[in-house]
């Protein structure tokens, strides 16, 4: 299985194996399923990100410095490194910045019915300043950088403040109002 | 605090549960390979010997750290699975701190002939015991039911 | 600042998944690079180790487990990482032991065994996202590529055909490649584009396989290498640069950590004009459009400049400006950390001529090596000179 | 070598076993942020290089490097990760400073391992999956098998699990180590009971100390055996804690306003990985510290040093580095410590912070601790617990179980 020289430098060796060679047991291994789990504490901001979503609010925080309104809130202004200043309430619509369609499942299996995702930047932060999310009620072929989009919240019994208490953003049809 | 406001609710702080699970399927190598295989069949072990420091490596390797060279095919020796218990503690926890039901006798075994040791668990109802010094020999699974880990060794036991 | 060259290389295969463990695998790499220039275990001063998460090789501080095969026992041992960008930062940190005086004579191992996570690395990388407002998502890496790519296209109105290219080329360009898993010969833009389509815009051909791996690069102070060898070549500027944790906060259709890695390294080197002072690159290309953003990154040419010179054959490694000679991560394969061997090994080997089938023709004095990491966010680059 | 570094800026958060009202980000930057005015520097201007020193699976990210730099200031500037203590962090940034490309360079380090709530089957996952591993009990995990969907969902974590499928904690390595030390020198688990008794007295003058206690070597004795010899007083606990340091060349470090504290020696060390081919003993730290009292001069450290933060997770682990350190003979650092020789009042006070026994186990932060100690003694700030006369002192960091690797610091005014 050694791979011969073709050029000099002499290249190092290496053994493959394929699936097959593990499923036939050709090769001896061991099995191990770690315990690793984790609560992470949120601190300030992300808590009340959270408890704002829950009640179907989007909540951004302002840098007087810089005159950003950032979008995950945080407790400090990466450019200008100082505390952020203000809570500050936006809509909870938006534009596509990117997007993607995904025939992948998380753990790469393959689907028939494509994952819309994107890129949202929401109406009232910084240009640009937005979250990734799902879109839904539209068709593949649809969806296009540069669409304005609305968010769908989950009924309000069913949010646990998450970010999937929004279901996902649907496009705004021309005309309707915001 | 370095920030403008702090949290003065008790109840505000929020935790957000998650993990880093995944399954590992560790490829035993080309030394542990032939190690493992060995193993499924026979009721010893092997050894590799550098050839220029004549180290004997237990648990085996394909090189020799110190002298970094490749160690060849012709130095592997056949060893039995027995060794002299060099170091034990009685293990009382479990990762989660709690309480194991029995507690366990982990050693550090010096396999014979080699310069290397291996991590066993002595089988023993009698905790107050000093394993220091003991001969212990492998005890392993059923020849039909190993696999080639190191799950193959069941315990360690006391060679009278 | 002390002169620092470098004197041998190493590489092992490529693979999906290699019988070897982390440790063989490193030990394998390092043999092959102390062979390269006849130094031992006892002539080195300090080890450095490059390798990306944990969660590939499922062996927590991996670091330290690996090190015996890294010629690390009794040894100052230290490991760099910042996710994707490792291959090229694991170089800069030997670097830097070395310019400063503390050592003379530094190996660099990466390593990488991605088939330990079972049953696909992927699921390693989902956990590489926001605990908060990305992982509930359920988000897949390909996902971010997809994302980014969509942003490049559509910012430049480039067209697909144009950045299949890339993978027809690379892919190409392993056939030389002893270490090679994904060289293809025949492989056209067509087979690219018609390749299934994973998460638009991003098709299976246009991504590099998980593969494990390992390389070794030896570096050494002025003295050292004139005595142990004949052809040193230099490192002669090396950059590095973070963007911000929040990704949907940037404008990703330019890489501006890697440019600013760039002039990083530029500035250190004395390069003023970029296009005309380097004669090939070996920027990051785990996915095929990667390669053109970093190109652009790399100040090698305009924004939105790059599929142009892919189309008019500028790249190829017969042309004015190779890309990728060693056949990259599309073609050779795509061990994280390990892509050391095609960024900076693949840069001393063309640089001195050792290249064999891959040697570009035209006598290089200059190359720059890059690679990119983190979540879309770390640049790290190194540019190499021949005498 | 014609450069110089010093120590510029110190910063830290407060210490506690958890940490509920801050997220890592914002621990990080509130030891980042004192620092910086520690020193008087902006780090988004003055700052040439970041270096953050973690592990990902004490942090819970696949690649913590990500989540980094917009907290310690490093957002489009140099910014790496090093896998390892916080004292590789200063030796990395004392070459990168000696390259003469960088004139001032931050390190930052934390342990937020409240967040870890599986943080015994973490430390766990670094023994050797071949040989190791496998002995601490079941390959299984309970709960997720057959569920190919687990490793996205979030569920509240499992403690108090049924017994029989439990793992063995991994610090079962330290039981054996600790046991081969004792028999080696002689020394007796009271003279290691001594070591906590003494740091967690040290503690009580330490303020951001969070495990001080007034214990005697009784309470120590008494406490249960988890991993015989190793008992519970014995083992340090775990706590969250941030620091930062920031390091600069001599030309810089007087145009602040601050007393440098010069970085004077450095070096690190790493015996092989496999339990099989190791000593037992701390060569590591022999070997480390070689390298940094060549690197500072010093000739005879016994006599020129006159403070020293030493790794002291494990009661015997102080006295077992202070021996690899050549602070003490082979066998003969219990006698210091009952002499009172190691005492805050001694010739060689060690541990005046309280060390990991007194402030807890703060993970890859340690040695960032150890260092903070010393430039605050240095400094003469460190007020109740000031030692009079100090010029040189030593900080000594291990990676912890199942490592064998450590790094030594030397630090004079």
């Amino acid at each position: 299985m050694l791979k011969e020289t073709q050029s000099y430098p002499k290249y190092a060796p290496g053994t493959y194996v394929s699936n097959k060679d593990i499923i036939n047991k050709n090769i001896t291994y061991t099995w191990w399923e770690p315990e690793v789990q984790y609560s992470w504490s949120l601190g300030p901001a992300y808590s009340r990100f959270l408890q704002e979503l829950k009640e179907g609010r989007i909540i951004g925080r302002t840098c007087k410095k810089c005159n950003r309104v950032l979008i995950p809130p945080r407790m400090f202004c990466e450019y200008c490194y100082r505390p952020t200043d203000d809570w500050i309430y936006l809509k909870d619509t938006g534009t596509i910045e990117t997007y993607s369609i995904s025939y992948l499942d998380p753990n790469a299996q393959r689907i028939k019915d494509p994952i819309l995702i994107g890129v949202i930047s929401i109406d009232g932060a910084s240009p640009q300043h937005g979250i990734m999310h799902y879109f839904g009620e539209m068709k593949p072929n649809e969806i296009f950088i540069g669409m304005k989009v609305k968010a769908i919240w989950k009924p309000k019994k069913e949010r646990t403040g998450s970010i999937t208490d929004i279901k996902y953003f649907i496009p705004i049809k021309g005309g309707e109002k915001i | 605090m370095t920030f403008f406001e702090k949290q003065t609710d008790p109840t505000t702080p929020m935790h957000w549960y998650g993990n880093m699970q995944a399954d590992y399927l560790y490829l035993s190598g080309v030394a542990g390979d032939k190690f493992f295989k060995h193993i499924i069949k026979n009721d010893t072990f092997l050894a590799t010997k550098c050839p220029k420091c004549n180290k004997t490596f237990f648990p085996p390797r394909i090189y020799c750290e110190d002298c970094f060279l490749e160690i060849p095919h012709s130095d592997w020796i056949e060893i039995p699975a027995k060794g002299k218990v060099e170091l034990f503690t009685i293990a009382t926890v479990d990762t989660y701190g709690i309480k194991l039901e029995k507690p366990k006798v982990v050693c550090m075994i010096n396999i014979d002939e080699t310069d290397g040791t291996l991590l066993g668990i002595i089988k023993t109802d009698d905790l107050e015991e000093e394993f220091r010094g003991i001969h212990v020999e492998a005890v392993f699974k059923s020849k039909n039911k190993r696999e080639g880990t190191l799950k193959d060794i069941l315990y360690f036991k006391k060679i009278e | 600042m002390r002169k620092v060259a470098v004197i041998g290389a190493g590489m092992t295969l490529f693979r999906r998944r290699l019988l070897e463990t982390g440790k063989e695998l490193s030990f394998l790499a390092t043999k092959m690079a102390m062979e390269d220039c006849e130094i031992e275990k006892k002539d080195i001063d300090m080890v450095v180790m490059g390798s990306a998460p944990d969660a590939f090789d499922g062996i927590h501080m991996k670091g330290e487990n690996l090190l015996d095969g890294a010629a690390a026992t009794n040894k100052p041992y230290v490991r760099v990482f910042n996710g994707g960008g490792t291959g090229v930062f694991a170089p800069i940190a030997g670097w830097w032991h070395v310019a400063s005086g503390v050592a003379d004579i530094v190996l660099v191992v990466c390593e990488e065994k991605m088939s330990s996570c079972y049953p696909h690395p992927q699921t390693a990388f989902q956990h590489i996202w926001d605990p908060v407002v990305d992982r509930p998502l359920h988000p897949n890496l390909v996902w971010l590529f997809a994302m980014e790519m969509n942003r490049y296209m559509t910012v430049h109105n480039i067209k697909k055909e144009d950045i299949a290219r890339v993978a027809v080329k690379n892919k190409r360009n392993a056939v030389g490649h002893p270490c090679a898993q994904l060289a293809d010969e025949k492989i056209t833009v067509d087979d690219v584009l018609n390749s299934e389509i994973m998460a638009w815009p991003v098709q299976r051909l246009d991504i590099s396989p998980p593969s494990d791996g390992a390389s070794a690069l030896i570096i050494c102070s002025e003295e050292k290498a004139k005595q142990f060898s004949q052809d040193p070549i230099w490192i002669d500027g090396v950059g590095w640069n973070i963007d911000s944790t929040m990704w949907t906060n940037r404008d990703l259709y330019f890489p501006r950590y890697v440019a600013n890695a760039a002039k990083m390294a530029y500035k250190m080197s004395r390069i003023q004009d970029p296009r005309k002072e380097i004669d090939f690159a070996e920027p990051y290309d785990p996915f095929d459009y990667k390669e053109l953003h970093h190109m652009e990154g790399l100040l090698l040419c305009d924004k939105g400049e790059a599929p142009i010179l892919t189309r008019e054959g500028v790249t190829q490694r017969d042309g004015d400006l190779p890309i990728c000679p060693s056949g990259g991560l599309l073609g050779v394969g795509n061990p994280i950390a390990a892509t050391m061997g095609q960024k900076v090994c693949e840069l001393y080997w063309q640089l001195s001529g050792k290249a064999g089938k891959r040697q570009i023709p035209t006598d290089p004095q200059v190359g720059v090596g890059q690679a990119w990491g983190d979540i879309m966010q770390m640049g790290t680059v190194i540019v190499l000179r021949r005498g | 070598m014609t450069r110089k570094v010093a120590i510029v800026g110190i910063g830290h958060t407060n210490f506690n076993s958890i940490t509920p009202d801050v997220s890592w980000k914002e621990f990080m930057f509130e030891a980042c942020q004192r620092a910086y005015m520690d020193a008087g520097i902006n780090p988004r201007m003055d700052v040439d290089s970041f270096i953050t020193c973690a592990e990902d699976f004490y942090e819970g990210f696949s690649i913590f490097d990500e989540f980094v730099p917009d907290q310690i200031g490093a957002t489009l500037r140099p910014c790496c990760t090093v896998c390892g203590d916080g004292l590789y962090g200063i030796g990395n940034a004392y070459m990168q400073i000696m390259t003469g490309q960088f004139d001032i360079v931050a390190v930052e380090a934390h342990s937020k391992i409240s967040d870890a709530v599986t943080s015994g089957d973490i430390i766990l996952h670094a023994y050797d999956p071949l040989f190791e591993k496998p002995i601490s009990g079941p390959v299984e995990r309970q709960k997720y098998i057959g569920n190919p969907s687990y490793a996205i969902e979030s569920p509240k974590p499992l403690v108090g699990k049924t017994n029989e499928k439990s793992r063995i904690h991994p610090y079962f390595l330290a039981g054996l180590e600790m046991q081969y030390y004792l028999t080696k020198t002689g020394t007796t688990e009271e003279q290691c009971a001594m070591t906590v008794v003494k740091n967690k007295k040290n503690a009580f003058k330490n303020p951001y100390a969070k495990y001080e206690a007034n214990v005697s070597i009784d309470d120590v004795m008494g406490s249960e055996y988890l991993f015989k010899p190793l008992k519970k007083l014995d083992i340090s606990p775990n706590v969250d804690g941030a620091v930062a340091l920031v390091l600069a060349s001599d030309e810089v470090a007087k145009k602040l306003d601050v007393e440098p504290i010069w970085l004077k020696g450095f070096g690190w060390s790493s015996e092989s990985p496999w339990l099989s081919s190791r000593s037992m003993d701390a060569d590591y730290a022999t070997m480390a510290s070689n390298m940094a009292y060549k690197m500072a001069n010093i000739e005879n450290p016994k006599k020129e040093i006159d403070i020293a933060e030493i790794d002291d997770r494990f009661s015997y682990k102080e006295l077992q580095h202070l021996e690899a350190l050549g602070l003490a003979k082979e066998g003969e650092a219990a006698k210091l410590l009952e002499n009172g020789s190691l005492d805050l009042k001694g010739s060689l006070p060690i541990n005046s912070s309280g060390g990991s026994l007194g402030i807890g186990n703060c993970f890859e932060a340690t040695g960032l601790q150890k260092a903070l100690e010393i430039v605050t003694q240095l400094r003469g700030h460190a007020g109740k617990r000031q030692v009079s006369d100090v010029e040189i002192g030593i900080a000594q960091s291990w990676r912890g179980i199942p490592t064998k690797s450590g790094a030594v610091a030397i630090f004079g005014r």
